[in-house]
């Protein structure tokens, strides 16, 4: 149980700013993910906090005190890397010992707590095996087991589960929090995989270019985005362009159609062009009879692509205000097709205008 | 579940294809290329073995010429002396390379490729050109000079692309960086960590690379040569260019004396490797 | 458009069976998709219809012609890589002509049709950079525009886009689509990553060691798994262990809940043990009351875990009848909390029974 | 958005954070290494020159003994021999190598352990040996052994080693099974596919390698000396053994073409990585 607060670091290689004045807090026993782009700190900063890296300036403060004076060896932290981490001469049960048998503990202790552990991973029949001889989850189950076998302050997980297959992804990282929740140990997790951070975090730093767009829980990060690059970044969005025509009412006009933008604090001047957004669940579509025409609060559209993913479809539109995403369940989707025509309903009350953010305007192609 | 029907045109379709690919598999120039190195290196131990047989009298027998080398004093003094330098070469280089090189793929990855070209120099700048360069400076310090430690010291030099290079790939083969910060977020030092993770997984490398080492430094002529020395190849010289049974016999025992580290090499080089033989792509 | 069809492929590596006697058909202009683990023969398959690998027995006929006959480059067949395969030293546009200079064309023809390939990946702009000046993305897609340059009659991926980010992987799937439909080539895809499979493809086939498991449309590999394999490897799956009560009215009873099996298929003795598969998203929760009790049709179960996936939160359940998982909508797993009692339905029409398949039984751990 | 405020410690923090790094990148064999080096490549060309103007009578120039040498015309034709049969080195060894360690990348990557072994030979058995124990065959092909074309074939299995591991480095750089069946789907020939995409990117390893083949054709001294050529080297050892200034002269001729070599090789290989030098880990 320990807290992790990163002061103001900041660090540059050669002219790119990696980590621009960074500050992060994370409470004891917590699970808090960096979620980001490639490039945008988020990995400088974990490899900062082990160790293997320093700051240009700023602190690293654990448990009240700051460790960048110490070295990695003696800073107890577990570390789980993205590729493949276990010593290739020892077998799993010898890859756990190891931090144990750095610290001189007993023969027995060090059996004793490595079956315990490999235990807690699911992996105690595979004890005597060498890494060689374990898949890619295995070898990060027996890496994951390493690192907690020390009994680390904290845990720094770097990607554990890129190099992984889809599936094995998804089966490792319930378990990485299972056990996480279990001990109770306070957990930085780095990662790109906007999904993963969500699903597996009690909050979410969400990077870009060296500082923290936004921390919040994975409800708060989804559903409250607060800069454009956070909304892009995290799960899908459309956007809708717009000009303000009424500024007390908030009504806005995207082409055709006029929506009424429930945030107060959304103040602009009439006739100022903005930008909204909303996710693909808040769009509503309903089948148009033949020559029918769409029920008041609908608007027209087209259907211009079908995205089957499970229990859901997402549904590429062609309407009067631009190109609209639409998530349906996937069994009202059976009876589209392509360019059948649609009566389309945006969710009013998830309407959000955000600022575009520096970075997301000059966005690569992927 | 499974189709188990096979249709009657499989076997002439699989003939076709099975020969299809033996054939693209031995091209010409592969089988040129052996060729040339049986050439090289099957014909003198073809031709030691022929003018041994040739060079013995009757009432003499087959190994006559190898008893009358084993039983030469000097064959036992120059052979002994040569182990001696090759130990010592070994056990320099082993010192200097191991660490640097660990050293250099940790945290001077730049250099690599300046270490590339360093350790090839000792066989660019020829033996011959780095001696005659050197005799004026040698001269002066005639009293270093008869110590043999001096071979081990320009050997480790000549060894150093070899074991370099052994180091290297071993090192490559491993995630060198990520090993030694998993082992330092698990409190161990940097010497530990060599010790411990790196030394044992780079085993095979260095027990190749000290087994070239040694075969360098049994085999080097020139140096040896021109600064006096009497090691096992100058007297190897000396022997053929005097009495040629006798010479072609200690050639044929440096034959299999090479030919023996080099199987050591090969079996220690593919034990690792286990069995990595079929490759499936999927 | 060309028809592709896999007949009888039988492929051994020494003792291993990578493919055993598969046959595939593929439509003219139809996306196929084969789906599976690492070591299940999908990608073996793949390079026997590029000309890559040779089959010990079959025949793969493309418009009704053999071609296991012809060499790789006399096949004409767009090819795009798993690792980055551009041509280091030449650019994108020299790297999208590449086939066209194999061809002998004219100077000119080449640059247009380059321009206009590139123009449809989205990397006019990038066309006189270096491979190694282009993110991985940019990578494949001008990886896919080389290979269409050519106007092969099969477009063959393999798993083109697993070296990928998270984010970069949706959006270039969505434009591998878009551009397929838009040209109508037939496609054979290959990847282990169920989403998206299911997402890009007119068909998926299942594969399992070797063979075909399923092949059907996305919404009938998702809604109508026919092996236990299918279920478990596609999507997430809910595994209920049931006794049955009554053969004729087709009554489980699963520990103290009863059940009824829609598929009127569902053939069994009284007292046989059976399996029973339902979807998260069809397992309803509702909050109950303290101290009130489930209403009919209910049961009830305690919350152990929440997973933030977005619109949809996924909730770990400890009932009766085992532990469940149910996807419920984000808005209202905010009301839950672990611990918290539920009340528990599942939507019967979508329970389905299922033998399992052998490999699912040996299925590893990770 | 940006925090730009800096807290008052960051400044000493700073300075001990990068003492730390500074320290800890140049220990304390890295020195050693450095040193060692540069004894055994600078104090050849320190003794050379300070010999050289030692031994300049008064009245003649600082160059007078190179002079001396360029004016000797057994100088221009042993270095044009040397140079002839360098070349012939080089084209042979090209010829013979490129399509086999591309073959054997491409289709038979189980052959490159033996490859490996095989390559490395050429040092293990020392030439002394080598011809040695080939002698009395070679006395029967004296007829053969007169064309100076017999070097040639014998410094292409000296020069493999350097050969096929630059070939070996330069293939490995690159994916190759991808590139190849990359340009095979595009409806090239294998042939046209090593011409068109392989060669182009091996550019940097073939000049690398053959520079080395050059240098050690125009260096090596034992073989040529006991197959009674008389090559540039012989011709240096010849000279130093009769006019030490001259032949200290000689060498440092060789010293500055090996290291003319070694500097556009080295600016070859780097060449081609630009700016790689920045990484961030992220």
């Amino acid at each position: 149980m320990s807290t992790v607060e990163l002061r103001d670091l900041r660090r540059t290689f050669g002219s790119v700013v990696a980590l621009d004045n960074l500050d992060l807090d994370i409470r004891s026993g917590e699970f808090v993910s960096m979620l980001g782009p490639s490039g945008c700190g988020k990995t400088t900063a974990l490899r900062i906090v082990a160790g293997f890296e320093w700051p240009d300036s700023g602190a690293v403060i654990v448990d009240g005190q700051d460790v960048l004076g110490q070295p990695a060896n003696k800073r107890n932290m577990g570390m789980v890397f993205q590729s493949y981490s276990l010593f290739p001469n020892m077998t799993a049960q010898q890859n756990v010992e190891f931090g144990l048998r750095v610290r001189k503990q007993s023969h027995e202790r060090r059996a004793k707590r490595a079956s315990e552990l490999l235990d807690l991973v699911g992996l105690a029949s595979a004890m005597s095996r060498y890494p060689r001889q374990l898949s890619g989850g295995q070898q990060q189950r027996v890496a994951l087991a390493r690192s907690l076998a020390i009994e680390p302050k904290v845990l720094l997980l770097d990607e554990p589960l890129s190099a992984l297959d889809a599936k094995v992804r998804v089966q490792l990282r319930e378990e990485v929090r299972r056990i996480q929740l279990e001990l109770g140990i306070t957990t930085l997790y780095v990662t790109h995989d906007q999904e993963e951070a969500l699903s597996i975090s009690d909050r979410v730093a969400v990077m870009s270019a060296g500082r923290v767009e936004q921390l919040g829980t994975p409800a708060q990060i989804y559903s409250g985005p607060r800069t454009a690059f956070v909304a892009n970044f995290v799960g899908t969005m459309n956007k809708l362009e717009g000009v303000v025509m009424s500024s007390e009412d908030r009504v806005v006009s995207c082409g055709p159609i006029k929506v009424i933008v429930p945030d107060p604090t959304f103040i602009h001047a009439v006739g100022e062009n903005v930008e909204l957004y909303i996710r693909p669940e808040d769009v509503a579509i309903e089948l148009l009879p033949v020559g029918g025409s769409p029920a008041p609060g609908y608007f027209e559209g087209r259907v211009t692509s079908l995205t089957f993913l499970g229990p859901v479809t997402r549904v590429g539109l062609r309407t009067d205000i631009g190109a609209l995403l639409a998530d349906v369940s996937s069994a009202v989707a059976l009876n589209l097709a392509a360019d059948a025509p649609v009566a389309v309903q945006l969710n009013a009350s998830s309407l959000r205008s955000l600022d575009a953010s520096p970075e997301s305007q000059s966005a690569p192609v992927s | 579940m499974a189709q188990v029907s096979a249709s009657p045109a499989a076997p002439a379709a699989l003939s076709s294809h099975r020969l299809r690919r033996v054939r693209s598999r031995v091209p010409v120039w592969h089988l040129l290329w052996l060729l040339v190195a049986a050439i090289f290196f099957l014909l003198p131990i073809y031709s030691v073995v022929q003018f041994s047989l040739e060079g013995t009298l009757p009432g003499q027998g087959v190994f006559h010429w190898y008893e009358t080398v084993f039983d030469d004093p000097m064959f036992r003094s120059t052979f002994w002396l040569s182990i001696q330098i090759s130990l010592e070469t070994v056990a320099v280089s082993l010192l200097l390379m191991v660490p640097t090189v660990f050293w250099i793929h940790l945290r001077l990855p730049r250099l690599r490729p300046v270490m590339d070209l360093i350790t090839i120099l000792p066989f660019v700048v020829p033996p011959i050109v780095l001696i005659v360069g050197l005799a004026p400076m040698l001269r002066k310090f005639s009293w270093l000079i008869v110590r043999p430690e001096v071979l081990a010291l320009i050997y480790v030099v000549f060894a150093l692309p070899f074991l370099y290079r052994a180091l290297d790939a071993g090192l490559r083969a491993i995630d060198l960086r990520t090993l030694v910060e998993a082992a330092e977020s698990l409190g161990s030092s940097i010497p530990g960590t060599l010790l411990r993770v790196i030394l044992p997984n780079l085993r095979a490398a260095i027990i190749g690379g000290s087994l070239l080492t040694v075969a360098i430094s049994m085999g080097e002529f020139t140096v040896a040569s021109l600064l006096g020395f009497f090691t096992f190849p100058v007297y190897t010289y000396e022997i053929a260019t005097s009495t040629a049974y006798e010479g072609v016999a200690l050639s044929f025992i440096s034959f299999i004396f090479v030919w023996a580290a080099m199987l050591a090499l090969y079996l220690l080089g593919s034990g690792g490797r286990g069995a990595a033989g079929v490759a499936i792509t999927d």
